[in-house]
């Protein structure tokens, strides 16, 4: 299997390169592949926050961005030059040295979240043993700069907000790892290329690429990608910053580029979280005829991934905010002991001696059994919750009336 | 294989260096006009009581417990899922049973309401 | 290959500066701090002496105790912040030299 | 991949670049004033030292090492510094008594254990890993067949530690 970074090493020794020197082009080929790789997640980023500006806009009937360039395409570029030219504040009593670094730490891995994702079958940075994991590794740099940059900033509110933010992501964290554990295990790989491979479905010789795991196991494709949306602080799991309510949270003390930094981070996280969700639930590049088309593969991906990213802004445009009390409870009481017990019905079914086929239709019945039980724990809740919050008059009409208020006591 | 950390050695040094640079020219860019007030602690224009102490509860350091705990068995959890085709029966119980005892200490928590964030 | 005293001297220096914030530091938040560092300057040899035995491939014993070792750390954190904390409560302070309670 | 010839010097300035971020990083541990610093010198010392696993071609526990260190440790040691703080910005020193005696034991420590370490005749390198996967489920398999009785007891061990600590930290009425 020719990888692309194979193919520019060799593309550099036919240009004549001496033999001696195969590290070297190694390493430039490295290099061209990994400047590209950030590039392309940095232009992604402007129209990301495009794109998601005005679908939110839309959801919430309103126009959004449209002045700057045809639809408002370069209101994000307008907003990069204003950041730029804006006063780089450092509060007095900021501890200097954590207070630079904990901006360049956010953004710092979700760029490394490139390394790992399978574009097409030989188009992955590099496919590690241990690409899964590395990709939750990669989330624990994220919450130590979340924490660098709510102590640093020496405000309290900054500090409460930084502290809150990390349980949140520390209380949705297991329930993602575990529910990763199950494409995994399915899989028995931890090689993000491998199991983009596994998720083939052959009929006969021919590739339907339609074996994706979200079929088999829908129950952990739930729980990770609301995990996944709180990891990313996304609505409905985003009360910590929210934008219309609160002043932005733990990187309140941050103006400029520094600023920009988070909110970057921010984008990018949510669209790469829905990119992992592709790579592990929805088959990668897999799809009818990419064997047969190798330009299809690419374009699967990114069209599923920008559905998933488009799902997740979609949730953020309708869903209201949770309490953090129930956030958390949400977190250990629901979605943990369900993926848990979800791991464990997989462990024993894929040990019984029984077909596989009947295997996979027990692994699914479990898995829908989960979703099913979750539903109707959400829905106990919510009832149990809508109690409280009686009306007290009926409105007439969902706009409100429009004949004059009675005068009391006039 | 270790050819394979160099790419992300390589990719590391990039995305330390595009937030350093994209600070850098902002704090270049932009004007410095410090003064006290502005670099003070920003509270919404209230002026600041006192440092910032302010009283944790032993929540967060729960939560935190807790997340190192269930972490620790999930990294045991990743290699027997890759060797699981290659497992025993009885290999399958003792994972079961380790598992399973995760799943007691999280009802032992739920039991003595540290799950409860009040 | 990097030779395998480079790891143990860089090991041995780990475990010297957990040595002494375990010895010489008053905060007992700073002292459980060394007792890490000390546990990954063993992880550190584990790792190596793995790395550079007979057959890395087979004999993976080496990895198997760094894991092990990894976990009884969090373990053991755990529980010492925990009692740090519980006696931050009922003593206000958590220098280790003013816990002087079984002075007699 | 072919193994690349130049790969064992280039692979010796990786590890001395990544043993100088462990050291540095200890060494804030131990000698910064602010406690904070000191949890911070301490995660760059984690990650240093799942660097350090990953030259050693130990890629699992390399990133085990920054799954339970950086990410749980480190911040529940972040978290019990705020809870016990009152000290941090004071002015009583951070040593103790026999902070003098500890540092001369720490550096003969270190001087002996280094003299000791090149002196010893190592037997030179071990072999190349050819399949770093097979050494993960190698990992796996012995965890539930050689290891089945630590492997169990650990899991008992983490819930009464899980136990334990809770009933310690929680805030009481």
């Amino acid at each position: 299997m020719m990888t692309w970074s194979d193919i520019l090493t060799d593309v550099q020794m036919r240009l004549g390169a001496p033999p001696e020197l195969e590290p070297l082009a190694r390493a430039i080929a490295y290099f061209i592949g990994a400047f590209m790789l950030v590039n392309g997640a940095l232009v992604l980023a402007l129209i990301l926050i495009w794109v998601t500006r005005k679908v939110v806009s839309r959801i919430q009937d309103r126009i959004g961005p449209n002045r700057i360039g045809p639809y408002g395409l370069f209101q994000t570029v307008a907003d990069v030059l204003k950041l730029l030219s804006k006063e780089d504040i450092r509060p007095d009593n900021a501890d200097q040295i954590a207070y630079v670094l904990a901006p360049i730490l956010s953004v710092f891995p979700v760029l490394m979240t490139l390394a790992v994702i399978t574009f097409a079958p030989g188009f992955v940075g590099v496919d590690l043993n241990i690409g899964v994991l590395y990709l939750v590794a990669l989330g624990s740099i994220g919450i130590m700069a979340a924490l660098m940059a709510g102590w640093s900033s020496n405000n309290k509110y900054a500090l409460l907000a930084g502290f809150r933010v990390v349980a949140q992501l520390l209380a949705y964290e297991i329930p993602m790892v575990l529910a990763m554990l199950a494409p995994v295990m399915l899989a028995g790989t931890m090689r993000t290329q491998e199991i983009a491979r596994a998720q083939a479905l052959y009929l006969g010789p021919i590739n339907l690429g339609l074996g994706w795991f979200v079929f088999l196991l829908p129950g952990a494709f739930i729980i990770y990608f609301i995990s996944a949306l709180a990891e990313a602080e996304q609505t409905p799991f985003d009360l910590l910053e929210a934008e219309s309510e609160l002043i932005a949270g733990f990187h309140i003390e941050y103006s400029g580029m520094k600023f920009a930094m988070f909110f970057l981070a921010q984008f990018l996280n949510a669209f790469f979280l829905g990119a992992i969700a592709v790579m592990l639930f929805l088959g990668s590049w897999q799809g009818p005829f990419a064997d047969q088309i190798p330009l299809l593969g690419p374009f699967y991906f990114l069209v599923k991934t920008f559905l998933v990213y488009g799902a997740i802004q979609w949730v953020r445009g309708t869903f209201p905010r949770l309490r953090i009390d129930q956030m958390m409870s949400f977190a250990w009481k629901v979605l943990v002991p369900l993926v848990l017990s979800l791991i464990l019905a997989q462990m024993i079914i894929m040990k019984l001696p029984i077909p596989t086929w009947i295997g996979y239709l027990l692994i699914l019945v479990a898995n829908i059994g989960v979703v099913a039980l979750m539903l109707r724990l959400m829905t106990r809740y919510l009832k149990q919750e809508s109690v409280g919050t009686k009306r007290s008059f009926t409105p007439k009409s969902l706009i409100g009336t429009m004949a004059p208020v009675n005068q009391v006591g006039d | 294989m270790l050819s394979q950390y160099g790419f992300i050695l390589i990719l590391s040094g990039i995305a330390m260096i595009i937030p350093v640079a994209a600070i850098t020219i902002g704090h270049l860019l932009g004007p410095r006009r410090p003064d006290p007030i502005k670099n003070a602690t920003y509270e919404s224009g209230v002026e600041t009581i006192g440092d910032t102490w302010v009283q944790f509860r032993a929540q967060y350091y729960l939560i935190a417990l807790i997340f190192l705990i269930f972490d620790v068995e999930v990294i045991f959890l990743y290699p027997i899922a890759i060797a699981y085709q290659n497992l025993s029966l009885f290999s399958v119980m003792a994972a079961v049973t380790f598992v399973l005892i995760l799943l007691l200490g999280l009802f032992l928590e739920w039991r003595k309401g540290a799950l409860e964030w009040k | 290959m990097v030779p395998l005293n480079w790891y143990l001297i860089l090991s041995a220096f780990i475990f010297s500066c957990g040595l002494y914030a375990a010895l010489g530091r008053r905060n007992a938040i700073a002292v459980l701090m060394g007792i890490e560092l000390m546990l990954n300057a063993s992880n550190i040899n584990l790792v190596a002496f793995w790395r550079n035995g007979v057959a890395p491939m087979e004999n993976v014993d080496g990895q198997v105790f760094a894991l092990f070792v990894i976990a009884v750390a969090a373990a053991e954190v755990a529980v010492g912040l925990a009692l740090v904390i519980s006696i931050y409560r009922n003593r206000r302070t958590v220098n280790l030299d003013e816990l002087d309670i079984l002075k007699g | 991949m072919p193994e690349l010839p130049a790969l064992p010097s280039i692979l010796e300035l990786v590890f001395l670049a990544v043993a100088l971020l462990t050291a540095v990083g200890a060494l804030v541990v131990v000698l910064s004033p602010n406690l904070f610093h000191s949890a911070l010198g301490l995660a760059a010392t984690f990650f240093g030292v799942a660097a350090v696993y990953i030259t050693a071609e130990a890629e699992f526990v390399g990133v085990s090492q920054v799954l339970v260190y950086v990410g749980a440790i480190s911040t529940l040691i972040a978290f019990a510094i705020m809870l016990t703080r009152g000290m941090m910005y004071g002015t009583t020193s951070q040593r103790n008594r026999q902070s003098g005696t500890a540092a001369m034991i720490a550096a003969l420590m270190f001087v002996v254990l280094t003299a000791l370490m090149n002196a010893i005749p190592w037997p030179k390198a071990g072999e190349p890993i050819t399949d770093g996967e097979a050494i993960i489920a190698r990992l796996g398999s012995m965890f539930v067949n050689e290891y089945v009785v630590p492997f169990v007891l650990l899991a008992l061990l983490l819930l009464v530690a899980l136990a334990g600590a809770i009933v310690l930290a929680r805030d009481r009425k």
